[in-house]
Formats: C-alpha cells, structure tokens, sequence
C-alpha cells in the first residue's frame, strides 16, 4: 500500500460514505468538475453524478441554508466552504438554525450535516485565506467541531462525522493537506469524535495543540527531547466535544502545560484549555500555563506571514519556560 | 403588474370559482378557527400569559387559501406570524401555544406533521424550504415545500439566495410573499424600491404572480397552480399576496407611533372572512347559527389546547440540557449535574 | 436633576453626539417612527431628521455593510441592530471588512463606526432575542468590545467609542435599560475605552464581570459581606482593550477570583479572563478561579430561562467555595 | 434583453460614438496599459515573484470604458480582478503590485485617491459602494461610487441588499458587473436562472442595461449615462458588461478541467483591443509605430513599479501590529514585545 496525503485520505473518507449511504451528498462551490480549489473532491462529481456532488452558486449562506434543509429532510449532505474566511457569511446560518433545530424541535427535526472548511495559513495565501476562527464556531452551543492533523485521523473523524446525527463543523488544515502523507489500512474504519490522542508520551510537560499546529508542536517535542525534556503531545482532534479528562490527567502528571494554536490569542480555544487546566488541576501545576497563539491581529500576507504564525522555536521556548518553575 | 382577484370585496365572483361551495365552507371554517385562535392568543399575552404575541388577523386568507393547495407530505416552513397555516398543515393549537408561553416543546410537531417550527429570525428560513424540497426530489418522493415570509423579510440576503438557488436548481418550492403593508414601523414602500414583490421573480428567471391576499378563492387558484408546477418537476413559484397587517405588530407594538389609524379601519373593512361569508350567504351555503355553531366549537378547541399547554410543567433545571445532541457532550452532562446542584 | 434610565443615558449620549458633530448619522431598523424595539432612539428622528436617523430595510449586513462604507467616507455612522441574535447576518462585514480596512489600507481608510446591540436574556424574550455572544466579537481583531453597566457608563463609554478612530461594538443590557437608574451630570462626560472600574474594593476575593450580569455581582458582594467575605467587584466595561492590569492588580491582592457571565461557559470570554490570571497571577491564587456562566445551550426559553442564567446565589457560592481553599 | 453595441467586432461603428478620437486614443493606451500590467504580473506568478494572481485580459474596455466616466472625486470600489480600473483612478501599479506580493503597503492609495482597496471576498463590496457615495451625498457632495463585480458575486446575499440599499435610498452608485462568464468552474447559466444579469435590476427599481462588454465605446456610453444620473440625484443603475474572462480564474486554476478550449479561443478573436485597434485604424489614427510605443512607455512604467515593490523592504516582526486600530491595545503592545523578542 502506498501512502497517502491529507487531502486524498478525506478524498477517499468522502467516496466511501457516499458508496455506504445514498443519503450523502456534497454541496460546495467548484467542488464537481475541478474537484474543488484544492481538489479535495477530486473525481466525486464523475462518479456519483451531478444530482449528489452538487457545485453551488457563489453563496455561503445558501449553502448552509439549503444543507440545512436537506438535512432536516432526511438527507445527509456534506458542505464543503471554500476557506474559512467565506464561512462568515453562513454564520448566521449555523447559529441560529443548523445548531439548534434540535433544541428547539426536542429532537423532533436534526441537522445531521457536515460543513468541511479548509483554515489556517502558512501558504502565502490572499486576505481572508488563512482564517483560524474555531473558537467561533466551538462557543457555539449544538455544534461539534472536529480537527484532524493526520490522513488517518481526518478520514477516521470524517466517516464519524457523517454518521454523527448532530451537526459538525470540520476543520481541514490547508498546511497540512499535502505535506504529511501515511499509509491507510485498505478496509472502512472510523476515529471517534471527541476523544484526544496522545501523540507522544511524556513525563515533564504537556503540549496541547490540534489541527495544523501539530506538526510544529510534534517537532518541538522532538528538540525538546534532545534539550533533556520529555513532552507529552496530546492532539485534541475534537475542540467539541472536548476531552477533557485526557488533558487534565496529563497536566496532572507533568505539572506543566503549553497550549498551542495559531488563531488570535485574545478568546481563542487556548483560553478555554488553560482555563479548564486551572479549573481541574491548579494544585498540580508548577508553572502557569503557557499560551503560544497566533497575535491579535489579521493574519498578514505572504511577505510577513511567518512573523505570525507559532513556530517550533517557539513551542521549545515556551516549554522551557514552564520548566524553569 | 397586475393583481388576481376572482372574489370582489364585496363576496361576488368575477372570476371562475376554483373551489366547489363545500370546499370553500370547509376552507372559511378554517379561517374562522385562525381567527379564534389569534384572539385567543392576544388576550392571554394581555393577561401575562405569553410572551409576546404576532396576530395575523387579516391575513387569514392569504394563510389558509394558499397551505390549502399543499398534500399531507407537502412541507410548511413559515414565521411567528404564520399560525393559521401551520396549523391547517397539522401542527396542533397546543404547540403553538406552547411555544407562546415559552416553552422548546412547542417545537416538536407531531411525527408526520411536516411543519418546521416557527421562524423567529426574519428571511433565514425560505432556504431551508428549498433544501427540503430539494431533498424531497433527491429521495425520489414528489413532496413539495411552501414557505411563508413577510415583506420585510425579502430585503435580507438570505431571500435572495433562496430565490436563486430555487431559480438554479428548480427545487420544489413555493414561495408566498404576504405583503401585509409593514415590517414593524417601516411601509413596503420603503423596504423595497420594485414596484411588486412579484416582479422580484424575474431575477431568478421563476414565474411571479401577484394576488389579492385578502381573497380566498384567488390565493387558492395560483397557490394550488404553483404547487402543481412544483410537483411537476417544473420548479418554483414567487406569490406575493397583497394583504394588510390590522394590528399591531405584536404585542408590544403601538402602531400608532408610525401609521395612520385610517389605513388599518380600511383594511379593517375588507376583511377575508367577511368576504367568503358574504359569498357563502349569497350561495345560500351561510347562516348565522351555522358560523356560531364553527366559532364556537375551534373557540372550545383553542381553550382545550391552552389547558393542556398551561397544565405542562416548565422543565426543570437538568431538563434544559436534553436537546442539544443526541448525546449529550461530557461538557454538558458536567454542567447539567452542575446546574442540578446548584 | 432626576435620575435616567440605562437607556435614556444612551438617548442623552446619542442626542448629543448628532448635536456636536454633524458627521453623526444613526441607522437602524425601526429606529426612527418608532425610536426602536426598545424606544433608545426616541424623538431623535423627529429632532435631528429621516436623512441622519435612518430606517432601514431588514438587512443587518447591508446595514453594517452601507455604514461601513459611510464610515470609510467621513461620517460617524452609529448602527443600532435590533437584538444581538440578529447581528450573526453581519458578522462577515464585520470581520472582513469593518475590523480590517485600517490594517488592509495601513491607515489610508479608516471605519469609527459604532454598532450598538442589546444582549442578554432575563427579559422572557422569544428565540434569538436573549444572545450574549461577545466572545465572537472579541476573538476579533481590530474591533473593540465594550459593555456598561451603568447610566452613567453607557452614556461615557457610548461618547467615547462614538469619537474613538476604530469599530467599536458597543453592548447594551437589555436586562439593565429600565432597571437601573442615576442621576447624571448635566454637562457632556466621557468614560474612556479600556479602563474598569472597582465597583467595590475588597480584600478577600476579586469578582470580575461586566454588563449585563454587574447586578447579580453587585448583590452577591452584598451578600457576601453579611457573611464576612469582603469581596472586591471589577465591572470590566470595555473586553477589547482589556484592562488586565486592573484584575491582575486586585487577584494579586486577594489571591482568589470569581469570573462571571451570562454566555455560554466553553470559549466564553471569562475563559480569556482566567487565562490571563493563571498566566500573570498563579502563584498569588490560594483557589482556582471560578468561572459561573451560562451553561453551553441555547439560552431556553421564558418559562426556563432562570435555570440558564447565573444568580446571585450562584456567585456567592463560587465565592465561598474559593475561600474554602 | 438588448444589449448595446456602438462598435462592432471588426472596428466598425453601428452608432454614434460617444469620444472623440483623441478621447479614445487615450482610452486604447490605457488598456494597452493594462495589458502590459497583466501580462508582467502573470508572468511574475510563474516565476513565483507574487501570490497568485488574477488576469483580467479580454475585460480591459469593460474596465477602462466606464471608470473613464468618472471624475477625480468619485469612488472606485472594485475586487482582485479590476486592475485596469483602479489604477486609471489613480491607483499606482506599485500598490496594485504590492498587493500581488503579499504586502498590505499595496491597500494604501496616495491620498485623494478614492479608491479602495480590492475586495478579495467576493459579494461583500457593492455595500461599501453604497455607503461611499451616500456619505458624500450627506457631506454635500456629488461625488458618486462605481463598484465593480463579476457574475458569481450576484449570488451573494449581499449584492441583493446592495442593490435594495440603493434602490430604496436613490444612492449615487454604479454597478457594474463584469459577467466573464465564468465563477471560477461556474458558467454563468448554473449561477442564476434569470436569462440576464441586467434584468436583475427591475427587482430593485432601478434601470439595468446590457451592453457588450468589449466595446469600449458603449461601455463609455452607458457609463457616462449611469454616472450623470446618480450624480444628478436620479438614483443608482446596474449595467451588465457581457464579456469573458479568457484566461484561467486565478495562475492556479486550470480552466481545462471545465471549459471547452474553444469558447476561449472564440471570445479571444473578439479581443476589445483589437477592435478599438481597428476603429482607430480605419479613421486614420493608429499606426503600428505608435501602439509600439506606447505599449513600450506602458510596460516600462509598470517594470518600474514592479522593482520599487520587491524594493520594498518586508514587515519586520514587530511592524505587523501597527495598523490594527489608531493607537495599540495595551495587549497588542504586549504581543508586539513578544514577538520582537521571541
Ligand atoms: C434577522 C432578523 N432581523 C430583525 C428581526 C426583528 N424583526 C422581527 S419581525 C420584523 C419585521 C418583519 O417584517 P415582515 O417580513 O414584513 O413580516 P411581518 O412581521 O410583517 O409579518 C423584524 C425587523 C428579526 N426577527 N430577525
Ligand atoms: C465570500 C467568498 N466566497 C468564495 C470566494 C472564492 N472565490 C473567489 S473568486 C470566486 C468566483 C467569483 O466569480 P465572479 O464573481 O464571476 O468574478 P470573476 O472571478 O469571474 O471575476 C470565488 C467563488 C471568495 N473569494 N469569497
Ligand atoms: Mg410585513
Ligand atoms: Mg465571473
């Protein structure tokens, strides 16, 4: 078997749901006869027709909206936004009705949809294309949001995410579509929503991270581990539902924490982690939390783009720091 | 553009009748039930028994005559505003009131019941309709969608992309445009500059009628042609129903800061169900104690429904964590235990 | 002088910013006939006229989206969206386009548009009418969040972000327009953007809140001084800037910290509050801090809302179990 | 519906122009220019000198024939592919440039240059346009916004609430869409079921005209038109420039994959220089040597403009957090510490 990268393990993750169920289908701009901006869907439309991988007008809000029908009438579609920064305008969308038709229908209607959003930056993309928003989409009550690091963790989460019956916002690292690659078993499996997996065991310090900064955060691990340090490296895979459990009883181990993301550091999902850290274990902590975001500020283009986003050198820093309390 | 128009205010037809007489007592016993259940409502908010409360009275007709032409597998998808329609399409009394007082449970329609539950936010919801029709279509059933909105609520963007994707994909949807005269405080004159909402249909290349939405027989004739067309595979259909919001907006609402008493008394006098009496009356299908006998029996209804609704428990505090997923998240069930205890 | 209602202090602030500044123009939804949902804007349009208190159509993207470009070209647009539930179809001009222009045009184009929105529950309101979603706002760069409490803050803060260079959201409490009332100076005054206020120094435990919930806390500092707490109360009034040197300062001193709001608890701004205590106050804290919240649900409606919104006993109790440790 | 011509593909006139020749002489160099500006930045992209780039070859009258209707004072709100119009306003090719190299120095025009910078997000801009030129109707001026946007963006919600913001409040705007045909992989005919974008514009109360998008006189002509009434107060128009976007979306798109070759090659020969080229010709007014000239002085200054960008020193790490509000939140100045120091 040879390997595969990101985008071609969510490629196959999104073929097999729509040979398993009928219901599926996918909804997106480009996303038929390009196989979308980064050919993600790449061959679907040829072979499961124009009727069920369907290229929309350019309308995120009527995306969602008309997803968000289909769903509540039995269909299971999968969105696909072209970049996070064109998820905005569907925010309306998803709040007030994809997140809460179950609520407010007690289980009577549910939005069993899946919205695929490509985010993050690090490719010297143009304004509004490396978005890292999730923390707008976690705070938001009825939704799930799900970020893979690894081919086998994004087709894993994918397949639960469309069988999930509650909606999913699923985070697709732009930097990562390509650049890491590992072989799939041949046969369907699934990685279940809302369960951290411990990327590397570790005694000294706890490095929380998901989605596209695993990769620095696992080199930092590795440096770290040549300086003398041994880091524990959770990958959350799931900001909602968060596990909690695999967190607190890590910092609980290693009395210390770096939590790393690369959106806005003002109310991003890092505060929440740090918040939940103190909250649960404060008497085992020997140095406070640290935090290593992206600034508060839009994410610059491509000539100063890489004064924004966290880098390995920063990870080992911060955990250094935590290591000398 | 013009308006269709087949019962004259006056209750004699100036076109052909799309409906046989039982029918049309069948429909205004419908429209009279409406009527009972918006008072009902009005006066309960008064006494602090709901929250706030949107009366359609007026608009009757346009509700009835158009949720008429849909089959038990049709879809309503409509407002705060739309409860005589929802409630002809299944979505029981006690629902609607349920969600009045303020309670999610007023939701869950019955299972069967093809009725989405209210739409608060203003133009959000046409969209979904299309979605649903689609998804119809997609499972191979030829159920069509109907989805009510004001005129207020085609200036939002979200109408539009409805509209187009409707246009693009010839979904089955039925789009009924009750233009009631007002959005809150602002005239239509002044939501849009089209002369029509009808004539809206024209940038998404679908047919748009306009019709007296006051006129019974009218909204069922282009209600019933429009959901056929949709049936049909022939996609979908703009109706603006020109009809009058009489009273306020809800019922926190003085219309007075913003309109002229005189326009409402008008409209007042061009009332739906007076129109059809009329025409029953002079059919000889009408007579006073048979409307008594109606009014009386949806009042009784409507009270039943209030009991039942106002007999519910409201939840408890563990309750409001039930819904949000099919599973409740470690987070939540933290919180609910939480929220028990505290 | 009599005293004024949280919302007649907003219509004195409006009234005399149109008056100082012919640049000033309101735009809202039934702002105008009927001075609003909830009469802020009353007789403003009847005094200062239709073309600078504008009635729109029911667009709230075309509303931030037509101030923006009024903004950009010289006025002072003050936007009034009708409750916070309905600001969600604006948040992409908000985040794309309204927070960004100064940094995208590197100060060439500038927008100091003020976007005024009611929040929070308490009121029985129907669905979407009870929102307190300011971390979505504040998680975004180059905005600035800002929530009084108070007559006299609201009317200070609202000069202060109507004559501030930069977009400000400004969060009215529905909860407080009628049922807090002051008496205020008859000249014109200002609060400045970024600067709490001690509502009421303590030494034993920091409460930290702002808007809509400063009434609970208020109480529950009450409460807790009858029991022998002395509890030190911080009313945020701006989220973005913070004024982190204010609660830093005070959990220093106190060594223990309650953080309260009405959002929801995952991402909630009070998660950005406990981050910033642990990082720069930890070995001060004698307890976690406490975070007492909305609960991670669509705020329910009229006839459970109390089981969502926090209470004064709620508060008094986190306070408790932090003295306890 | 109809659309205007003036010249006809081979150069020839089938009305009244609306220039004189040496109006237009001045009208060819300045697409001449904006094709040197085009095909320099394609050629940077493929040698990986900027970020992708957008070309807007075979849309130069549609850019140039109706900015030229505006005065200094006017707006220009337009999105990544409409180079040619912002730069004739006044926009230099070193921001435009700038821009394409990933630097936010290109967003900043010289002041006085009413020009935004190019909306990436597609839809969201037309709004802005609105609100321009209604602030300079309420500061006294009669200043008016052109805004430029293709045929995908109608789509979005907010063209919708653009174009009923302006119908409804008479605003000074133009809008002009581009309809290239494509959205990406998206034939205008699966983007809207309207048979028009033009008759788009009735659902607002504003008149709406087609015209030929690489004649560069008609373009002036409706342009001029449209500019004049909103200046005059009469309200805002939609002008649908039909033309075609013959290279690919982006330098990373691959048009293969969904179009047929031969309906570039097509509208290729329709090129709107070619035929300006001809008109000229025929009226005596070009000659070879001249267009070789001006071609040269044209690439020349966009060669210039290109070696005082990448002269250009990038952000250093602390100057990323200068430009995000007036004066630096106290956290941004502690972020900005860090970051110098990380
Ligand atoms: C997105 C959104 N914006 C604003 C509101 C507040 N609001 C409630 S009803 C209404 C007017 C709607 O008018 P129209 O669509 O004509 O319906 P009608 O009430 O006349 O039936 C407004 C502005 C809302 N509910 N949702
Ligand atoms: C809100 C938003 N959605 C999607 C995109 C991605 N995108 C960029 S250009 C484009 C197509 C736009 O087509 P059109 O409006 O016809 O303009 P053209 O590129 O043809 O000039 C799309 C979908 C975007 N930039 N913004
Ligand atoms: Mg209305
Ligand atoms: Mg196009």
């Amino acid at each position: 078997m040879s390997e595969v990268t990101l985008a071609a393990a969510i490629n196959a993750g999104l073929s097999e749901a729509l040979d398993a169920d009928e219901r599926v289908v996918l909804i997106g701009e480009d996303i038929g006869t390009t196989g979308g901006v980064f050919r993600v869907t790449d061959g679907l439309q040829q072979r499961f027709g124009a009727e069920r991988v369907i290229d929309a007008p350019v309308a995120e809000s009527g995306i969602v909206g008309a997803a968000f029908g289909m769903a509540v009438g039995g269909l299971i579609p999968v969105v696909e936004i072209q970049f996070m920064g064109f998820t905005y305008p569907a925010y309306d969308q998803l709040i007030s009705h994809v997140s809460r038709i179950r609520n407010r229908s007690r289980h009577r209607f549910t939005a069993p949809l899946v919205v695929r959003v490509p985010y993050g930056a690090g490719i010297g993309a143009a304004e509004h294309h490396s978005e890292s928003m999730e923390a707008a989409f976690a705070h938001v009550p009825g939704l799930k949001v799900v970020v893979p690091s690894t081919p086998y963790d994004a087709k894993g989460l994918l397949r639960s995410a469309i069988a999930d019956p509650d909606p999913v916002v699923f985070l697709e690292p732009i930097r990562l579509y390509r650049s890491v690659k590992e072989e799939l078993p041949p046969e369907p499996f699934t990685v279940p929503l809302g369960a951290a997996e411990v990327a590397r065991p570790g005694t000294d310090v706890t490095l929380i991270a998901y989605g596209a900064m695993m990769k620095e955060v696992r080199a930092a691990a590795h440096v770290l581990a040549e300086r003398g340090v041994d880091a524990e490296v959770i990958d959350l895979r799931s900001l909602v539902p968060l596990d909690s459990d695999a967190i607190i009883g890590s910092v609980i181990r290693t009395g210390r924490a770096v939590v790393v993301h690369e959106a806005h550091r003002t109310a991003g999902f890092g505060a929440e982690i740090t918040a939940q850290i103190q909250e649960k274990a404060l008497y085992s902590l020997l140095a406070p939390v640290e935090r290593v975001t992206g600034w508060d500020i839009v994410v610059p283009l491509r000539r100063a783009e890489k004064h924004y986003v966290p880098t390995v050198d920063n990870i080992v820093a911060a955990a250094e720091r935590t290591m000398r309390s | 553009m013009e308006m269709l128009q087949i019962l004259a205010p006056d209750g004699t037809l100036t076109g052909e009748a799309p409906l046989s007489v039982d029918e049309v007592r069948r429909l205004f016993r419908a429209m009279v039930a409406g009527r009972a259940y918006d008072h009902k409502a009005t006066a309960m908010q008064k006494q602090g028994r709901l929250a706030t409360y949107a009366s359609f009275e007026g608009q009757e007709a346009a509700q009835i005559g158009s949720v008429a032409a849909l089959e038990e597998r049709d879809w309503v998808v409509g407002t705060y505003r739309d409860a005589a329609a929802m409630w002809f399409h299944g979505y029981p009394w006690v629902n609607l009131i349920l969600g009045r007082t303020g309670d999610e449970r007023g939701g869950h329609a019955p299972d069967g019941v093809n009725v989405m539950p209210p739409s608060i936010t203003v133009g959000a919801h046409m969209i979904h309709a299309v979605g649903l029709g689609w998804s119809e279509r997609l499972l191979g059933s030829d159920a069509v969608a109907m989805t009510y909105f004001g005129d207020g609520a085609t200036s939002e963007g979200d109408f539009h992309e409805a509209m187009n994707f409707a246009g693009v994909y010839r979904t089955p949807t039925v789009f009924v445009c009750q233009n009631n005269g007002w959005a809150i405080s602002m005239p239509t004159s002044r939501q849009t500059a089209s002369e029509t909402i009808a004539q809206k249909a024209i940038a998404y290349g679908m047919p748009g009628v306009r019709v007296d939405g006051n006129d019974l027989l009218a909204m069922y004739q282009v209600s019933r042609d429009a959901v056929a067309r949709a049936r049909a595979g022939e996609g979908p259909t703009l109706i603006e129903a020109v009809t009058y919001r009489v009273g306020p907006h809800t019922t926190t609402d003085d219309p007075d800061r913003y309109r002229d008493g005189e326009e409402a008394a008008e409209w007042r006098s061009r009332d739906p169900i007076a129109r059809v009496r009329a025409y029953l009356q002079a059919d000889g299908a009408w007579d006073a104690e048979w409307e008594a006998d109606i009014e009386q029996t949806e009042h009784d209804a409507v009270e039943r429904a209030v009991d039942e609704a106002e007999a519910l428990e409201p939840f408890g505090a563990g309750e409001i964590f039930d819904a949000m997923y099919a599973e409740p998240t470690p987070q939540l069930i933290e919180q609910r235990d939480k929220s028990i205890g505290r």
